[in-house]
């Protein structure tokens, strides 16, 4: 065991730290989920990071990536929630589809989709529930029937994240009508602009629309957007919702910052709050740092060419219940301004906790419930019985 | 000693639900927010035919002369229909106050306006940083320096602080404090000004006590039609345990909030202390219960079209109004490290320790 | 509404205590469920309470007791911890069994049985368990032949409370053999000194032995120890499992002394103590009176004729959980010293909070587990479905 | 930057492992218990012969070098275990603190005897009120006013402080100090005592992460033997929730753990605060997964016969030895609001921020 960076790391982290000092835009973006322009200007973000070759440096040099290792992957997070740089528009696509992608895709639809994801030219949301499969994703019911060589796809999706202004989505659809649950399902990529997509956006609790439903009326997709063979849709995507939950969907690096900005209001309030929150604060601190060395401990090991197991449900249980925790921390510091809007003339140093904490209430819920993840964790590590 | 409600508050509180059953559902309250306007004129102006406003303000005064044992319920049921008028505020807090001041004229004028359910009156007391509907009130009771002043809204500037609730108008208000302002000196109005929040923070929690009801019922109803892995979501065990968990928070906080509202008129150490556990203990329900609301709903807990999500706000708001967890916590405390403990002090009051 | 005590109830609350304070032995007695010696000590304490005519206020005159409603029971209770009484050797009896005769049994069994039972001239052990029907009571397996007006007992009871020490128990059997589960159950007394009993202590995590398994080997006794008709003990049993559960197991006083106790030891340690302590305190000083108050309203409601409801299940949860709480604030200010036996010489005022805290794990786990009463409060009280 | 262990640290803990796995059963603890002896000297011999008493002191002075990040998993081993041997802090921490004085003729002549295997030495160290295995010891190391003695226990006065835990052996120590007793004044002995603290703390982490671990082990084992309702009880949802959830305390205690280890030699404010965060996570993955335990095995978990108690007992005394919470996590904000946050700092040393 070693903690200490190597020479070529702290290098590293020194070059990502200039590259963004000089590169993060000044003023916050406006959010990419309430209008096209906040959308483009992240877009534009993604680009500028592409050019710069940092839009995803874990992948291939052919792909826009550096091909760098896990722990590098982590140094540069940790710069880049550092900077407060924007977040990722494309999260989907380069953090979940990306992966996978790399793992399942033929090499034709690597250089079809990878490059042009990598560089921001295209956004993708993610498209796996529908209203009657949240938490049961196998009771999918959205079908694609092949055509020479076109999958007519028909269904309804929701909870799509991005969907409203993205231009890609993935989902799965069952491609052979008879079967059942996990089987005859695949996962089919298509253009949120074809023919007989509707997407219709879903206005959320803290007021945003980060999440759309979409319409699918005899959308028409080549077959060449079926990814991995016909009805192996299922296990490819419990491979990414694992990495998702895993690893990527959450860096620590972000919970770190939050935490700092936490402990910074604390600092502020702190004649004027109770003794508890203390507590409260310092154990966000501690959670986010616990969180952190965990995914140092995963990224090393996967360095080393292991495989990841039930981290992707231990992690989620875990970053979901601290961001609510460290929100409600942060709450609590406001007192009677929590409920005001950041517009109000009184709201002072609110900043955005009401929202976040709107948004962590959703945390043990998407990306697999929190319960499902306990089911995971009792009977995969546990080895309990099934009911 | 019989704890419990009698048959004439129960009633009362039966036809202030039913009211509100019929006329403010979230189907009404997505109305107004579409509508943007400060308060649904139909539904308040029959709650104002209700004769409720003079709820808690004397007989002698032109009021019903009612405690607030027999408005508890009715706060419940507001928190609980989740309604945007001031019902709670004017006629539970703001009129017993004025009421307290009426030896002074422009209070007793305006006293009788706001009895007849002309006009409503608002707050600005130093426990809550912002008054409640300022725009809507005729007038604001507002504290300086321990003094109170009765200002006409007109009079003042009256700044709008928007809250993440859409039925929720908060305001700053500024005015010039002089003679004719004034109309309690701080010696006179001390006495008053406890009362009020004392009523202020019981009845918030007694909103949150409804609130928190609501929303495990809207879990409960969700959990039961919606099916997953072919069965409603109701049917495993993690659902009905978290739903479960909330309602026996709602079930301890009740009592505390009942003996609060029987104990509030005593005005000493003990019935404060009682009042500050109800604003806590339903503070936590209301939490625990929109947290598990939301989860219950799943992915749908998360956005606009279910109704959870107003009461999870209404919730977040009333915990920090009239006095936060560290304020009430404090009062709880004046009273478990200075007074004597145990079983036989349950219904304790100051003077029977004198 | 009224929470002003009558002037009668004043005046008994006066004579209550007086009476206390010159009876309650001067020092605690020794456990009644380690020893013998302390046991009888109990049973003697019950005989001075019979002789006051304080054995159990609410019975009827005819059985010894002084046919109070509720509310003097609750001002009995309150006294009677207040007055550091000893603990109730035959709570099993007069808190369970008692009113379960009281409602089912003939009058012959009533003057057999409660007289005794009040005068503590019987004690009383419950045998609800069996090693394979815990949580699940209705599997019970021990089983009651019908001989002649007499049944033949065979079978194996665990976690029977005061079985050790005391006289009678009673329990569940299956008079019909082919029957299952709830049917073809009865409730049945037996001696513990009939020919045919073995009675084998448990040692308990805490040292203390307060339950026993009871093996019992054709014990022979009269049909007229039936409580109830043949195959309608699992009826009357959840009738008394309903009661213990909702009033009468956990008087609200004894939380209330427990939390006065803890306010005091935490005043005793204020300066060395850090400020997370104070809140817990003070939450364990609201939730003994939340209790409280719920009792009362559950009394004034049964006083007035109403039935006892979910409260059952609720109660339990509720004062499980705040037990444990309570204790564990405790074991926070003792600190270091919180593990050492009360014979070591730097003890201090440790007091019996560890022994305190190991019986109040099992707190979640007896008279019926809290995942029972939460399935109960969901499908009864709240009408979800049943799996 | 590599955050796994070598093959030889996890190679070396194994060896420990699995002689524990052979010799320190509940079974031989309840023999051990029934003989009423103070260790088991069979087992004990066997540790001894291992080799690892002189596992953290310095080669050169005749130990084997090792660090504490060789040692962690030793000690979450005989956590697991429940030994009742006092391996951890003898060879954890008295023996690395004796050396420190090994310029001490007398300190370095009872440090050869220790590192054969010959005797044990103990600390009474200002965190704890009392000393461990001071009866089976051949002598103390006792903090007086800042200054160190070495006190044989032959010589001095041993008062036993029985503890709930069998096999948890505490004692107050008194000794009349005199310049042949005194090893080291206060300033040669500040910096030795604050890594000795250090090591306790870490150490006692580590031996509840591993009690933690057990716990839920019983409790998994227990839950999918045990029939109710017709089906293993861990087939239930409940059941299965409560486990997961003391199993996700216990993998987030871990890397904070380990990273202390790695952190340790730093003695910095940085490590010292990891140390201290380590401490409290295992501690509360401790109680989560004891207390778990204990409600999985239902009434069983009552009882003596269950073997969780004496891991719920070894986790209770280990949660307030070398600093209880409040001592903790005051060394975590010393860090916290006095140093730079960040995700940029996770593995930060004083020596970069100087």
């Amino acid at each position: 065991m070693d903690v200490n960076y190597t020479d070529e790391q702290k290098a590293f982290r020194k070059e990502v730290r200039s590259w963004l000092e000089m590169h993060v835009p000044e003023k916050p973006l406006p959010s990419f989920d309430t209008s096209r322009e906040g959308f483009e200007a992240h877009r534009a973000w993604e680009r500028v990071l592409a050019d710069g070759r940092w839009g995803m440096v874990t992948w291939p040099e052919s792909y826009g990536g550096r091909g760098l290792d896990l722990i590098q992957w982590l140094i540069f997070e940790e710069e880049y929630y550092r900077a407060g740089a924007p977040l990722r528009v494309n999260q989907n696509g380069i953090f979940l589809l990306g992966p996978t992608l790399m793992e399942y895709g033929t090499d034709e639809q690597k250089a079809r989709f990878l490059t042009s994801m990598a560089s921001g030219d295209e956004i993708w949301a993610q498209a796996w529930s529908e209203p009657q499969a949240g938490s049961d994703l196998a009771s999918v019911r959205a079908t694609a029937v092949l055509e020479c060589d076109e999958y007519v796809l028909k269904g309804h999706k929701i909870w799509s994240s991005r969907a409203v202004f993205a231009d890609w989505a993935f989902g799965l659809f069952r491609t052979d009508p008879a079967s059942q649950r996990h089987k005859g399902l695949s996962l089919i990529f298509f253009p949120l602009d074809a023919p007989g997509v509707r997407v219709q956006a879903i206005p959320q609790i803290d007021g945003e629309t980060g999440f759309a439903e979409i319409f699918l009326d005899d959308v028409r997709v080549p077959a060449f957007n079926r990814l991995g063979g016909e009805g192996e849709g299922w296990n490819i995507c419990m491979a990414t919702a694992g990495f998702e939950r895993g690893l990527m969907l959450r860096s620590p690096a972000r919970f770190q910052v939050a935490a700092r900005k936490l402990v910074e209001l604390y600092k502020a309030h702190e004649a004027e709050v109770e003794p508890t929150v203390r507590a409260a604060v310092l154990q966000s601190w501690m959670d986010a740092e616990a969180y952190a060395l965990s995914i140092y401990a995963t990224a090393s090991r996967l360095a080393a060419g292991g495989h990841i197991g039930a981290e992707a449900s231990t992690n989620k249980i875990f970053w979901s219940e601290m961001d609510i925790a460290m929100h409600k921390a942060a709450l609590s510091i406001l007192g009677a301004r929590a409920e005001l809007l950041r517009s109000a003339p009184e709201a002072g140093d609110i900043g955005r906790w009401l929202d976040g904490y709107f948004f962590s209430l959703a945390g043990p819920i998407y990306a697999g419930s929190n319960e499902i993840q306990r089911n995971i964790i009792a009977e995969r590590m546990l080895g309990l019985p099934r009911a | 000693m019989d704890f419990r409600f009698s048959e004439e508050q129960t009633m009362t509180a039966d036809v202030v639900r039913e009211l509100l059953a019929d006329v403010c559902q979230p189907a009404d309250l997505r109305r107004l927010m579409g509508e943007g306007a400060a308060r649904d004129e139909a539904r308040w102006a029959k709650i104002v035919e209700m004769g409720l406003a003079g709820a808690l303000v004397g007989e002698e005064k032109g009021g019903l002369g009612l405690k607030a044992i027999d408005f508890v319920q009715i706060a419940e049921a507001c928190g609980y229909a989740g309604l945007p008028e001031p019902l709670v505020e004017n006629a539970g807090v703001a009129l017993p106050l004025l009421a307290d001041f009426s030896g002074n004229v422009r209070a007793a004028a305006l006293l009788g306006r706001a009895l007849a359910g002309e006009v409503t009156v608002t707050v600005a007391h130093p426990a809550n940083p912002f008054v409640a509907d300022a725009d809507t009130a005729e007038a604001v009771l507002v504290v300086r320096d321990g003094a109170v002043h009765l200002v006409e809204t007109a009079k003042a500037k009256i700044g709008a602080q928007p809250s993440v609730d859409p039925f929720r108008r908060l305001f700053t208000v500024e005015f010039e404090p002089s003679a004719e302002t004034l109309i309690a000196g701080t010696d006179e109005a001390a006495a008053p000004l406890a009362a009020a929040l004392d009523r202020g923070a019981l009845f918030a929690a007694a909103q949150m006590q409804g609130i928190a009801q609501r929303c495990v019922d809207l879990g409960v109803a969700y959990a039961k039609e919606r099916q997953q892995f072919g069965k409603p979501i109701g049917s495993y065990q993690a659902v009905k345990h978290h739903l479960a968990t909330a309602q026996v928070k709602i079930e301890f906080a009740r009592p505390v909030l009942h003996a609060a509202a029987a104990q509030l008129e005593q005005g000493d150490l003990y019935s404060r202390a009682r009042i500050s556990q109800a604003k806590l203990a339903c503070a936590e329900a209301a939490d625990v219960a929109a947290r598990t609301s939301i989860q219950v709903h799943g992915a749908m807990g998360y956005s606009w079209e279910v109704d959870v999500h107003f009461f999870l706000k209404r919730g977040i708001a009333l915990t920090s109004w009239w006095g936060g967890t560290a304020f009430h916590r404090e009062r709880v405390a004046a009273r478990v490290f200075a007074r004597p403990l145990g079983p036989e002090h349950t219904f304790a009051r100051e003077a029977e320790h004198a």
